[in-house]
């Protein structure tokens, strides 16, 4: 510019940062985290100590409906959270049943993830017994949730009816043995990025039950996005889900109770380093590596979320700065 | 027939009945009762007096109005949000205005294009409708966030109103509009998106403002009765939340005896209360038959 | 009726089914499409007053097949048709039935109406194209990306209707199979996630500009929003909620400094004021939608949708 | 010579930088894959529209099914045609005399919607309603404290959760307060309250916000890990 420009203070200079060096300032800050990432700490709250409580106390002969409704647009949250509920199902051989009820493309996607991560843990336990139609089945996609999941409420087994795995009609396979009605179900995890989970808490109701000792009062339990979460909290709260896992934060959580285990007090903790939540049934530790998508991200989650909060104070300050110069009074 | 029971009706499964009932009759009554009565009073809305002040900037830099009804299918949200853009519209149409009508779903899409045709109709404006300003751009959720910030770039939309089922697209488009200038009006029924419409528009409705916003801008009876009646619900519900908390109150005040138990190798002697699964409200909120509840 | 929307489980006969590939159902078809083409025309010649109540039936009828759900009495789920009879059970026996053929009519009608939303898109671009005007070179390259994609996405498809194909393909996919999953997967998946991803970047300027001490709302906004993020740091919160325990409650878990752990505030927070809070808008929501849904079902609103 | 899935992920690290181009701002680059984009969205939604809903809901009902061995599985219902001339009423909408006739196709799919809405209300909100049904008087008086209103003692009602509740309801009334749009308020009590309500709806934005900040960060790293590592280090530096 060559016309002479009026004296500007930092403040002023502070505040007229253009939105453009902001972006290239995250996107270094989020691609240098990338490449550093290493292990941090964490600590689970009840939610998903609930959830991993309620997966882990299930007896092993039930069956799982797990709706998966997310894409890869949201796959920096959702799959690391299908990743590890695949890892719990897989490694304490429960059977599932693998359908969504949002996107045609949610099937795929969610299968991609189930079938790679039973590679990986046959990879380290080879004697692992672990097949598509026998343990798992995938149904594919439910368009129109709103009925499907009344369907679901009413008639179950239904809803099931005509659907083919590879050929093979859904209906005959093992993990549809014995289920008629969705009581028959041990749980019900819905992984989303959507309001489909608005969907099933309107359609439907579970007759409470009990895993060892641990109350259920509704199968049903979710994964959500950390957008969703607030509002997942409201139903968890009033005993509408299980257990609940939210965001990245809760994947991480998540992983944190597989390799850990939990326990209900200090004392019973110390002999192996177990997760503490006061009053919490004793639950194990999954054996194996549970490290996955949540722990490879949650460094970078913490560089950005700094790189905000200072973002806010910085923007503060140099309003702060500028009305002291005016006088304060505007 | 001898143990069969109705899930519905059986052990007080019939008081949500009758709850949601009694409350779609207080309605469907002050509707009733609203249309023989005029001037009722609404409190204001700051989101909805800022929809004219937003069009006049709109029509003085002789730029187009944006209008988007969310990304939900065809529901009461889409439906609510276009009454309100029926609104707009009328006012845009007076001062011979562009309007951008985008939707994410063919059903909205129809009846967006029979609402403002009609809007233009009945203003006997119609040489001024042109059927290509209401737009399906896609119904895929990102791609609609893509072609619709194209159009707020390309176009430079003077003012902006996006109101419905709003979900993670509402950033990019409120920061979108926002780093073009536009004056942008707000809404969201999903909670969760409404703190962002709070940081990037001029103007937000929170909550059920949306579901008022047609009663305010209107006046019409139907809708205003409505309004009232929606309101003496959510009294009720109150009253309901109140009175049950405090028949809690009473019913687990003081203990019902005494136990010892064994903490931590010593013998300790507790009081006992009352399972929450016997209180009054339990048997009348999870209504269960007999041999469910001794569990 | 109870058979039409109950449909009986193959290869049970009744007057409104027909055994597949037989002559019999696609001269069914045949004559009801006639039918309904007919009626449709003749809604042409529907006089302006007889408009409106026809329009209400349907949407009342629409409606009350669900609201009659509600209020008929429900069978438990160990209820079969073996162990369970009488009138009101049978009715019952068909409501649930019955949900299974009326849920999918909203899907399929709205799959219908889908062709009206991408002849929109075909006449903007279309025209733009077609007249040369600004632009038109983008509006070419939609179409074309439009129907690259819908004749490898049927093809793909199509060559995956046999079964014992299917398999084949599963194992060494197609040119079909590799175009769609190049179209699909490599490109219009990671463009969804990419523009999905754009908001990070909005988040942030927005926060930078926006977000300033300024009333008491924007206060009260901003503190708590920094509580739940450090509350989301595992780095901050685990030495944070040591030095509280070891240092100020000295390993006693029941003294109270125990509640400034930062996971014990942000805890506090969502469950004493996040839950009502939202709670407390959902029931305005709610009751928003409940009562739109009534005007709606009833055609109550003029002006608007039901005018 | 690269693979297939190379090439795949190489067009779509295009595609994401080409979009990214609009952060820098609108230019001919954003407006090329804006259009892409849209082409393909409005192509695979064609495609999915037989291949995933009418030929599993509509056709196949419509002219029932056959087993490999030729057994009849489901009986074919020919009434589901009245369904296209039904659905084909939409397109009278650019008619300028026969355009009510769209209403009817929307008015069922409204009429659906709306006839659900009870049953739903039902569902979501009265777990809410008895969730929302706290003691505020405690039970009994020790300890005083309890941190994280962990119970020692079954069902009893610490003085810390009798407090919070009184909280949690002073919240919800507030709130649900700020939410009357037909009653004039008058009083300064009610006004006090609404005011409160505002604010503490401000803590259960502000909390949502950092929620959110969470999945909007993790969605952002996912691309640049995908980019970044899956892409370039894996294909070039390893």
């Amino acid at each position: 510019m060559s016309t002479p420009m009026p004296k500007t203070s930092f403040a002023e200079k502070l505040m007229a940062v253009p939105s453009r060096a902001l972006y290239l300032v995250l996107a270094i800050v989020i691609i240098i985290s990338v490449f550093l990432s290493r292990p941090l700490p964490n600590q689970p709250n009840p939610p998903a100590a609930d959830f991993y409580t309620a997966l882990m106390k299930m007896p092993a002969d039930k069956v799982v409906a797990v709706q998966s409704d997310f894409t890869n647009s949201t796959r920096g949250e959702s799959a690391g959270q299908l990743e590890a509920l695949t890892r719990i199902l897989v490694r304490r051989g429960i059977r599932f049943i693998l359908y969504a009820g949002a996107d045609p493309q949610a099937p795929t996607v969610a299968t991609n993830i189930v079938e790679r991560i039973i590679k990986e843990e046959k990879a380290v336990n080879p004697s692992l017994q672990y097949e598509r139609n026998v343990h798992w089945v995938r149904v594919g996609n439910f368009t129109n949730l709103d009925n499907t999941a009344r369907l679901f409420q009413t008639n179950f087994r239904e809803a099931f009816r005509g659907r083919e795995d590879n050929g093979v009609d859904v209906l005959g396979t093992p993990p549809f043995e014995g289920i008629n009605t969705i009581n028959d179900l041990g749980l019900y995890v819905n992984v989303t990025a959507s309001s489909t989970l608005d969907v099933l808490i309107g359609r439907l109701q579970f007759t409470p039950t009990t895993y060892d000792g641990v109350p259920i009062r509704s199968k049903l339990m979710a994964m959500v996005t950390g957008v969703i979460g607030p509002e997942a909290v409201n139903y968890y709260k009033a005993q509408q889900l299980a257990g609940l896992v939210v965001g990245l934060n809760g994947t991480v959580e998540l992983e944190t109770l597989m390799g850990r285990g939990l326990e209900g007090s200090k004392e019973a903790a110390s002999a192996n380093n177990a997760v503490v939540i006061d009053g919490r049934p004793s639950v194990a530790k999954l054996e194996g590596n549970s490290v996955g998508r949540g722990s490879q991200y949650y460094f970078a989650l913490h560089t950005a979320m700094g790189l905000l909060i200072l973002a806010v104070i910085v923007g503060n300050v140099g309003t702060a700065l500028q009305k002291s110069k005016r006088g304060g009074k505007r | 027939m001898d143990n069969l029971y109705y899930t519905n009706y059986s052990y007080l499964a019939w008081v949500q009945i009758a709850f949601v009932m009694a409350l779609m009759a207080t309605i469907l009554v002050s509707i009733s009762i609203s249309k023989r009565r005029k001037n009722l009073y609404i409190r204001r809305i700051s989101g909805l007096n800022a929809i004219d002040e937003a069009i006049g900037r709109a029509t003085e830099m002789g730029k187009p109005v944006l209008m988007v009804p969310g990304i939900g299918g065809l529901d009461a949200i889409s439906v609510q949000a276009l009454n309100i853009f029926a609104y707009v519209t009328r006012t845009a149409a007076r001062f011979a205005n562009p309007i951008r009508l985008c939707v994410m779903d063919a059903a909205v899409y129809t009846v967006a294009q029979e609402i403002i045709s009609d809007v233009y109709r009945k203003e006997g404006l119609q040489e001024r409708y042109d059927p290509d300003s209401v737009r399906f751009v896609s119904d895929r959720q990102f791609a609609f966030a893509a072609g619709v910030s194209g159009i707020i770039l390309r176009e430079q939309t003077a003012a902006t109103f996006f109101m419905g089922a709003f979900f993670a697209e509402s950033l990019i488009f409120a920061e979108t509009a926002n780093s073009i200038g536009a004056i942008q009006v707000a809404s969201s029924t999903q909670t969760t998106q409404t703190p962002f419409f709070i940081a990037a528009c001029d103007y937000v409705l929170i909550g059920d403002e949306f579901y008022a916003a047609s009663a305010y801008l209107s006046r019409e009876p139907v809708l205003v009765g409505s309004l009232v009646g929606q309101d003496f619900a959510k009294l009720a519900i109150i009253s309901v939340v109140v009175l049950g908390s405090l028949v809690t109150t009473v019913q687990r005040r003081g203990s019902t005896g005494t136990e010892t138990v064994e903490v931590q190798g010593q013998s300790v002697t507790r009081p006992t209360f009352i399972k929450p699964s016997e209180l009054v409200m339990d048997k009348i909120f999870n209504p269960r038959p007999p041999e469910e509840a001794s569990k | 009726m109870m058979n039409l929307l109950a449909q009986a489980t193959a290869p049970e006969r009744n007057i409104w089914n027909a055994t597949p590939g037989t002559s019999e159902i696609w001269i069914k078809m045949a004559l009801l499409l006639v039918v309904g083409l007919a009626f449709m025309i003749g809604l042409v010649f529907v006089p302006t007053r007889g408009r409106r109540p026809i329009v209400m039936t349907f949407t009342f009828l629409a409606g009350l097949f669900y609201m009659a759900q509600l209020v008929w009495p429900q069978l438990p789920q160990a209820a079969t048709r073996e162990n369970t009879q009488g009138p009101v059970a049978q009715v019952s026996f068909w409501f649930q039935d019955a949900t299974a053929v009326v849920g999918p009519i909203a899907n399929i009608l709205t799959a219908f109406i889908l062709g009206l939303g991408i002849y929109s898109l075909l006449t903007i671009h279309g025209k733009r194209f077609a007249r040369l005007q600004k632009d038109w070179q983008f509006s070419l390259l939609l179409l074309v990306s439009l129907f690259v994609m819908l004749f490898f996405g049927y093809w793909d498809w199509i060559q995956g209707l046999n079964p014992e194909n299917a398999a084949k393909l599963a194992e060494t996919p197609s040119f079909a199979g590799r175009a769609k999953d190049l179209l699909f997967e490599g490109m219009l998946q990671v463009m969804d996630a990419a523009m999905f991803s754009l908001i990070a970047f909005f988040i942030f300027s927005a926060a930078y500009r926006a977000f300033r001490i300024r009333s008491v709302e924007s206060t009260i906004l901003l503190g708590t929003a920094f509580i739940m993020m450090l509350s989301l740091m595992g780095a901050l919160v685990v030495p944070w909620n040591n030095f509280i325990q070891e240092s100020l409650a000295k390993g006693d878990s029941n003294a109270w400094v125990n509640f400034l752990r930062l996971t014990d505030i942000s805890a506090w927070l969502s469950d004493n004021i996040q839950t009502p809070a939202i709670r407390a808008v959902n029931f305005g929501v709610g009751i928003g939608a409940l009562a739109m849904g009534l005007r709606i079902w009833l055609s109550l609103e003029r002006g608007g949708v039901s005018a | 010579m690269r693979d297939f899935e190379f090439w795949k992920m190489a067009v779509g690290v295009i595609c994401t930088l080409g979009l990214y181009s609009v952060l820098y701002r609108e230019t001919k680059v954003y407006r090329f894959f804006e259009h892409m984009f849209l082409g393909l969205a409005a192509g695979f939604s064609l495609v999915a529209l037989w291949t995933e809903t009418l030929k599993s809901v509509w056709w196949d009902k419509m002219v029932g099914q056959v087993d490999a061995e030729g057994k009849v599985t489901s009986m074919g219902y020919p009434l589901y045609i009245l369904l296209l001339p039904i659905g084909l009423m939409a397109y009278f909408v650019f008619s300028k005399k026969s355009n009510w006739m769209s209403r009817i196709p929307i008015g069922i799919i409204l009429g659906l919607w709306a006839g659900q809405q009870a049953d739903n209300w039902i569902k979501t909100f009265w777990p809410q309603i008895y969730g929302s049904m706290k003691p505020i008087v405690p039970n009994t008086f020790d300890p005083i404290f309890v941190p994280g209103g962990a119970a020692n003692i079954p069902n009893a009602v610490y003085v810390t959760q009798a407090v919070n509740n009184v909280i949690f309801l002073v919240t919800l009334l507030s709130v649900m307060s700020y939410f009357f749009f037909s009653f004039e308020i008058k009083s300064r009590f009610l006004k006090g309250t609404t005011t409160l309500g505002r604010w503490l709806l401000m803590i259960g934005f502000g909390a949502i916000f950092g929620s959110t900040v969470m999945t909007r960060f993790t969605l952002l790293i996912d691309r640049m890990y995908f980019v970044f590592i899956e892409f370039l280090k894996t294909n070039f530096f390893s």
